[in-house]
């Protein structure tokens, strides 16, 4: 190749290779600077729950919550955990966690698989009548809960499930099921309608390609159904406390109930200490699949 | 055997009915039915138990009477303002500067999002606390030297719904950033390209290029927003009870605390209808809009 | 349309509506045994979904489909012995190619054995045995589309669906899976319906083309007639790359001989062939780029000259555009005779080549 | 066997009090499974009532006895305890005797009574005078006086928590204690609109005029941490029932020395005979309807009375006990009792629709300072014209 | 390659990483004044990459971009005096034509008269007046495309950058836009950089091509000698379609000649222009279907007999498909004359035509 013609000849001081970036440029410093500012504006309540929950009580009333603890102290943690009192009951969070966990893992399970049909049948098998169950679903979105709570104990008892571990797994199904749908709805519809149709030629059913096809390519949206889930149902606090009875109260109406049995002063190290408990399950699996969550909510809700 | 005769429409695709009995049950029984019962009984003066004892518009006459109503859709207005304009505004930012290829974004969304994890119940006792004019922000500025520094929105009624606003946009606007990443990131490169190609600075591409075409995330966001909005509830009774006084009320709050506190189920019912009524109007004509008709998204 | 004996497939007023838009209209289509059909068209003339029709994935609102004398409007896809290859592979993306090619028969519940001998037979016909293992993700686009058209293979079905099957590939695999297909038909026999818009692949590929506009079937022929004698205009100018030339103007009947007359230019329609009767009245003249010869000689039953406006070298040959009674039209040449721009030209041809249109109905006159 | 029993009871005192109901309750060989409710029992009541309606109900339950459970009786979703309650000779032992009046419908009863609460105390912190340089007060009429010297020593001069039904509470008992009996009555029992929109009654929402300045900077939402504001004296006082008796004495104070209490604020000295009460619902296995029997027993029993009252800082239900043990202020309601200066309460003579529409407004009375005494009065007695 | 006076656009050593990938290695690219250069290669070889590279949009890790003489390596795209177009159009969809035209010159804060001017002649040039008011999804494939060039034509600039701009419609705009791509160019004059992989959009439009593969730039020439002197195996197999024979044999000194030796085969070599001093050695033998001729009896060079295998009718001509030294080879012929299955046929061509390459290296010997 020739050099370069005259008129444009090199000169060493011109500019040559990649463009000069500043670490500090006004750019980089109003960019990161922000984040940094909006960043530390998020983490600050959850400093504050966790420097406060390994306080003693004396360091708490002296003042500064933002002051990290003089002496750290785990005793809080024990208490909310395992000794803190409701009533007469004074083993603290530790049996709503079984509790959490005996009616998370089948409520996830069940409202994600209803839905997930729900959402396969509504982007590949659209029989009459189907979009306007969708819609009634999609409205029954917005409906406030404490408009369902009378009428569902009145379907509950008459089918005799009220007070069951598997009524309060219907109730989870039942109000995770309109968003959840729509998020799958949408996945599926984006999919390839071919794979469907080969399927079909194929042979296989209805159950079939669901099965074998659609569940088999989907696993963002179900990161995502499964971390929206677990989120809700873990958090539920109102549907916890009216639809079990106390020896299966969830972690959430646990937490109320330490944090609401106040005596003497509110032992905010304890309260704080048991909040961040009952965070913590669906807090780890944030931070565990935050990149599958993002990934999945492009998939799958973000195209209407 | 050769079906040259078409098939009765209803056996058509079976498996797919049969598997939607859960959603058209759900749809009818509990949606449309649960939604019915209530209205139906918004009638009576049901107290403690349902009866079929009715009453006329007596109930929503009593409603448009009561000032602790006409406060909570006050409050429900603002919060619904507030939390709408500030989570779009701060969601599209968060998501926008993360978009611009930056380090550690992984860390950053995962800050951004965390709150979202938590309930509300955590979310409101965090606030409550951090605003508590005594050990929270302002008694901490106040230490520091800053005698006169007040800031104890739990604690002023005229200011208590932007309280309760500042924690409902912690915790939901990580969310937020979410779809509106994955929606950012649906645009087309080249867009991008076209406009620097044009020399559009950056904040008038968002503004007259990208944000138009983020159209149907903003409908999603929307959507997902808005129905927070109407439900909330276990926000306002873990951060304030809906006080000082009743400032702080919400219809949702209304409705629980007439059907079971008060024991007046059909006052209740009236509140919840027209709570109900108003989503309506709002929802039904975008949903058909959206998902009905023929059109395969 | 000739009868045909025996249709492997065949179409009986087929209509399908889509809610209120008419797709297809009363369409009908017979296909002999082991005979290679290629439906072509531009996008959104119904190729597609005439083929799902026959394949039995969508519903249609009138008329019947026979699959080898069998009435199977009402079958599942499953029943009705086709095998399907659509323009995306749709290949299972989380199973291996062995797995894709099995799955339709584990789901019919075949024998273990009988499911790998005809794998086996498949993935020796289209020489993919060493990519049994692999997943879909880690093929070329020729390799999946290999594996799709493998997929239809051990069904053992006796007729093949196409959809645009090549159409995602570059232009180079194009042409070689072309030629594999055709070998795979020839080796098979089966009855083959191919979907395509790409005129190269239905020339090379078909016994008979159909070509369609609007739902509506335009011309159903081999492909040199098509090519030689359109129908219509619209089927005269779908085809052909370089397309054909157009020239409106006017058909005259003069003394004895008819005449196509446009401005100054006059055509003798001695050596044309007519349809019919003809009749004097507006039409088209049509005549393919290859048919007229530049600057070789006044040997032509009509030559004309004209002025070079654009020259566009194709490779292999250069396509120069002039103008004909104020009207584009484009001659192609050989590489080596290649005039400049500007450059005046003789141009001849024989209207025997040439096909004539009434202008207001475009069907060949 | 194994009996639910849920309660809100979860403060301190309460939980230390039902404790012995469950201990000697567990001494029957049965077993209390405790099912405590935290917060009011606002919170509480709907879960139980969904629960009973919803067919899942509990072995026992508390309520307010009045007039919260009239429904559910009348649904005949509870059970009824007259046969127990024959063999009990709960109609002699009981007093006074409004409180089994209170369990009576059709003649027939369907609850325990187990507690006296009267709501019109006034605790008042003596280091907080102390500190403040006056005396302690002996009437509410000193302790308004008193006020500025409180605030300017830094103190609070009334703690009112923010949750509604304290307000309304302090609301009530400054309408028996300020305008007495009669007028108390004539509000609530006899819901005479007229009266309440009167100069009787405006006198009584002066007297809540000067409550709510003197609660201006509680900041506290529940009843036991106003009363812990007593306390440690960073209040001066609070209007609050006998059950702030039982933080008292969890936190090791002295009536008397630490702490003195005003029954009817110094003015009005009557015990309003509200309380808590026990019902059971309806329930198909015979074995729990046995241990239904037996808790009902073992409730009234004079042992568990003595027990629980002690730790919960109510009075008995039944005149027949030793309560030697009592402290100061104890004695000071069982002599009150005695004397038969007794009325009934808000719980028994409204309800809860009315109760909360005027829990509402003393709650935004209370929290708002610019609600002038005329509108607040309208308010008032617009929701005794409506009330039932 | 020639020295240009005063390029247009001049690029020096520009090299280009991903992270550790190197997409571009030192590449030099001269482009002359008003030159149509069309960047060609196979998907992912770095065409994008180099055009966005020039435009600006991608930040190089050596080297030096000059436009128009001066130095805009660190210039942001809009100070570099280039307007681009893109294969996705990338138009604003909520803005009507004529805001996506006049958004960039209002954002710069051109007078009004002056952007209504530009958009006028834009419009006027493109002919797109009448659609100034719709919004792109009002508008066909073809108008979006058009309104996307507009979009650089308002801008004034000296340098067209294009990328794919066709690659999205359907072959017969894609034909039609070609031509008017062409006579744009014509009239305004501009330097113009087009990047395709369409062999046919590169020779009909290209004053030179640059065939690019893994990010060298493997010849820039006229479009006509890197079709019948392509520098290496590669570039002759990219271009032409139906693409060029190859047969792999060995290059032999025999006597003075030299001849190209496979199984049976012997080519004399003797009308062959060596691109320098030969040597015997493995070599492969390249030649276009097109200078390949079919039963024409002996007066070339060389020939020899063989068997047709397939026959591909592709409308104008036909490729008949046989085997020469048991390798495919390919030979065009106009229709007319075309053999049918399993014919003996006699092959005929000059060496020429042929290309012959180094079988290790494959450049040209
Ligand atoms: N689900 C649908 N609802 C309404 N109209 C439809 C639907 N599917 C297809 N169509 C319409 O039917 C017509 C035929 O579509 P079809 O897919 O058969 O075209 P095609 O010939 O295969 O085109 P292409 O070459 O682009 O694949 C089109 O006009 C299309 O818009
Ligand atoms: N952001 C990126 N990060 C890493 N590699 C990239 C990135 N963008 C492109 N590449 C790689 O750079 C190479 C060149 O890409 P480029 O887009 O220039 O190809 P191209 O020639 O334009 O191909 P096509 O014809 O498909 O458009 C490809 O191998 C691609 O994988
Ligand atoms: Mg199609
Ligand atoms: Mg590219």
């Amino acid at each position: 190749m020739s050099a370069p013609s005259g008129a444009i000849r090199a000169d060493a001081s011109e500019p040559n290779g990649p463009k000069p970036r500043h670490m500090f440029s006004r750019r980089n410093i109003f960019l990161y600077g922000t984040l940094i500012l909006v960043a530390l504006y998020y983490l600050l309540p959850l400093y504050v729950m966790i420097v406060t929950s390994l306080k003693g009580m004396p360091e708490i009333r002296l003042g500064n919550i933002f002051s990290p603890p003089l002496e750290i102290t785990f005793e809080p943690w024990v208490k909310a955990w395992s000794t803190a009192c409701t009533g007469l009951n004074c083993d603290g969070l530790s049996r709503g966690f079984w509790n959490s966990v005996r009616i998370t893992v089948p409520s996830v399970i069940l409202s994600i698989a209803i839905a997930s049909v729900n959402g396969y049948a509504l982007a590949n098998w659209r029989f009459k009548g189907a979009d306007t169950f969708f819609i009634i679903l999609i409205v029954g979105a917005f409906i406030p809960y404490q408009v369902m709570i009378y009428p569902i104990v009145i379907i509950l008892r008459e089918i005799g499930l009220y007070g069951s571990l598997s009524g309060l797994v219907i109730v989870h199904s039942i109000f995770g099921m309109p968003i959840l749908t729509l998020l799958f709805r949408n996945y599926f519809t984006s999919m390839p309608e071919e794979l469907f149709r080969a399927a079909r030629v194929d042979g296989a059913g209805f159950w079939g390609i669901y099965l074998r096809i659609m569940v088999p390519m989907s696993l963002p949206i179900f990161v995502v159904a499964v971390i929206l889930q677990v989120t809700g149902i873990w958090n539920d606090f109102l549907f916890g406390v009216v639809y079990t009875r106390p020896d299966t109260y969830p972690m959430t109406v646990q937490l109320n109930n330490i944090v609401n049995s106040v005596q003497g002063v509110k032992e905010y190290n304890v309260n704080m200490a048991a909040t961040i408990l009952t965070g913590l399950v669906p807090l780890v699996i944030y931070f565990i699949s935050g990149r599958l969550f993002v990934r999945g909510i492009a998939a799958g809700a973000v195209k209407g | 055997m050769s079906k040259s005769e078409r098939p009765i429409r209803l056996f058509r695709n079976l498996n797919a009915k049969v598997a939607s009995i859960p959603m058209i049950l759900t749809a009818l029984v509990v949606f449309v039915g649960g939604t019915a019962w209530t209205v139906l009984y918004s009638f009576t003066n049901s107290k403690l138990l349902p009866r079929l004892n009715f009453v006329g518009l007596d109930q929503y006459h009593r409603l448009w009477a009561t000032p602790r109503w006409l406060i909570s859709i006050e409050n429900l207005l603002i919060y619904g303002v507030i939390s709408l304009v500030f989570s779009l505004v701060i969601g599209f930012i968060l998501a926008a500067l993360l978009d611009q290829k930056i380090r550690f974004e992984d860390t950053f969304r995962t800050i951004f999002l965390y709150p979202f994890a938590l309930s509300f119940i955590v979310t409101g006792l965090v606030w409550q606390w951090l605003l508590n004019p005594d050990f929270g922000i302002q008694g901490v500025i106040r230490g520091l030297g800053w005698t006169s520094f007040n800031f104890d929105p739990l604690y002023n009624s005229s200011i208590v719904i932007y309280g309760i606003s500042i924690a409902a946009l912690w915790q939901g606007t990580g969310l937020i950033m979410c779809l509106m990443l994955a929606g950012l990131r649906g645009i087309d490169e080249d867009i991008w390209k076209a406009a620097r190609v044009d020399g559009i600075p950056m904040w008038k591409t968002y503004l007259f290029i990208i944000i138009p075409m983020m159209r149907p995330v903003f409908i999603t966001t929307l959507v997902i927003i808005a129905s927070g909005i109407v439900k909330v509830y276990d926000l306002v009774v873990a951060q304030t009870s809906g006080g000082p006084g009743i400032a702080s009320e919400v219809p949702a709050k209304y409705v629980y605390d007439y059907m079971f506190f008060a024991q007046n189920l059909g006052q209740g019912f009236a509140a919840s209808t027209m709570m109900l009524l108003s989503v309506m109007i709002v929802i039904v004509p975008w949903a058909y809009l959206e998902f009905g008709g023929r059109k395969r998204v | 349309m000739a009868e045909i004996e025996n249709p492997s497939v065949s179409i009986q007023n087929l209509s399908l509506n889509y809610g209120a838009v008419s797709v297809l209209q009363t369409l009908n289509l017979d296909i002999a045994d082991g005979e290679f059909i290629v439906l072509l068209g531009p996008s959104g003339c119904g190729k597609s979904t005439l083929l799902n029709c026959i394949a039995g994935l969508l519903d249609i609102s009138k008329g019947r489909i026979f699959i080898k004398g069998k009435n199977v409007t009402w079958e599942e896809p499953k029943d009705r012995g086709i095998g399907m290859v659509f323009q995306s592979y749709a290949l299972y993306p989380q199973m291996t190619v062995e797995k894709n090619l099995s799955f339709g028969l584990r789901v019919a519940g075949l024998a273990r054995g009988e499911i790998a001998k005809r794998i086996a037979r498949a993935a020796e016909i289209l020489q993919i045995e060493p990519l049994l293992q692999r997943k879909p993700s880690a093929l070329s686009g020729g390799q999946r589309q290999r594996v799709a058209i493998g997929r239809a293979l051990v069904r053992d079905v006796d007729v093949f669906l196409f959809d645009e099957p090549l159409s995602n590939l570059d232009a180079k695999l194009r042409s070689e899976l072309r030629v594999e297909i055709k070998l795979l038909h020839r080796r098979l026999q089966n009855t083959m319906i191919y979907v395509t818009h790409d005129q190269i692949e239905a020339m090379t590929l078909a016994d008979r083309i159909a070509v369609m506009k609007g739902g509506v079937i335009q011309q159903l022929d081999a492909p040199q007639t098509i090519y030689n004698r359109p129908v219509n205009r619209f089927v005269a100018g779908f085809l052909g790359s370089p397309a054909m030339n157009f020239v409106e103007g006017r058909l005259e009947k003069r003394g004895d001989g008819w005449f196509f007359v446009a401005e100054d230019l006059n055509i003798p329609l001695g050596t044309y062939q007519f349809d019919g009767q003809p009749e004097a009245g507006p039409a088209v003249f049509g005549i393919r780029p290859e048919h007229v010869s530049l600057n070789s000689g006044t040997g032509w039953p009509f030559s004309t000259a004209a002025n070079v406006e654009v020259v566009e070298p194709m490779g292999s040959d250069t396509l120069v555009w002039l103008k004909l009674a104020e009207q584009k039209f484009s001659v192609r040449v050989t590489s080596e005779r290649t005039p400049k721009n500007d450059e005046a030209v003789t141009v001849g041809f024989d209207p025997m080549r040439a096909s004539l249109f009434n202008a207001e109905t475009g069907s060949r006159i | 066997t194994d009996l639910e029993v849920t309660h809100w009871w979860t403060s301190g005192g309460e939980a230390a009090a039902v404790a012995e109901l469950a201990k000697a309750f567990d001494a029957t060989g049965n077993h209390w499974v405790d099912g405590a409710i935290a917060g009011s029992g606002g919170t509480a009541r709907p879960i139980m009532i969904s629960r009973i309606t919803g067919g899942d109900p509990m072995g026992a339950t508390q309520f307010n006895h009045g007039r919260q459970a009239e429904e559910l009786v009348q649904a005949g979703l509870m059970r009824d305890l007259t046969d127990v309650a024959t063999k009990g000779k709960w109609t002699e032992v009981v007093r006074p005797k409004s409180l089994l009046d209170s369990c009576t419908i059709d003649g027939k009863i369907y609850c325990v009574p187990v507690n006296i609460h009267s709501w019109q105390w006034l605790w008042l912190s003596n280091a907080a005078f102390e500190k403040a340089g006056v005396p302690v007060p002996k009437n509410w009429n000193e302790y308004v006086a008193a006020a500025p010297a409180l605030e300017k020593a830094g103190i609070v001069p009334l703690a009112v928590g923010g949750q509604a039904w304290q307000s309304s509470g302090a609301f009530d008992v400054l309408l028996a204690a300020v305008g007495g009996t009669d007028t108390f009555l004539k509000v609530y029992k006899d819901k005479d609109a007229k009266f309440a929109a009167g100069p009787e009654v405006a006198k009584v929402f002066k007297a809540a005029d000067d409550a709510r300045k003197m609660a201006k900077n509680t900041n506290v939402q529940d009843w036991n941490q106003a009363t812990n504001m007593v306390i440690t004296g960073k209040a001066g006082g609070q209007i609050m029932g006998d059950w702030a008796q039982g933080e008292f004495q969890v936190a090791g104070k002295t009536a008397g020395k630490d702490y003195t209490c005003l029954p009817g604020l110094g003015l009005n000295e009557v015990i309003a005979t509200g309380g808590d009460a026990f019902y059971f619902p309806l329930l198909k296995d015979a074995d729990k309807s046995k241990a239904q029997e037996v808790l009902a027993e073992t409730l009234l029993d004079p042992k568990t009375q003595v027990a629980f009252n002690l730790k919960k800082g109510s009075l008995p239900v039944r005149g027949d006990v030793d309560l030697n043990a009592a402290n100061d202020c104890m004695k000071k309601g069982l002599a009150i009792l005695a004397k038969g200066a007794v009325m009934p309460w808000t719980d028994q003579l409204l309800s809860q629709d009315s109760q909360k529409q005027k829990e509402d407004l003393f709650s935004e009375f209370f929290a708002k300072p610019e609600m002038t005494l005329e509108e607040a009065q309208k308010r008032f007695a617009d929701i005794i014209a409506t009330a039932d």
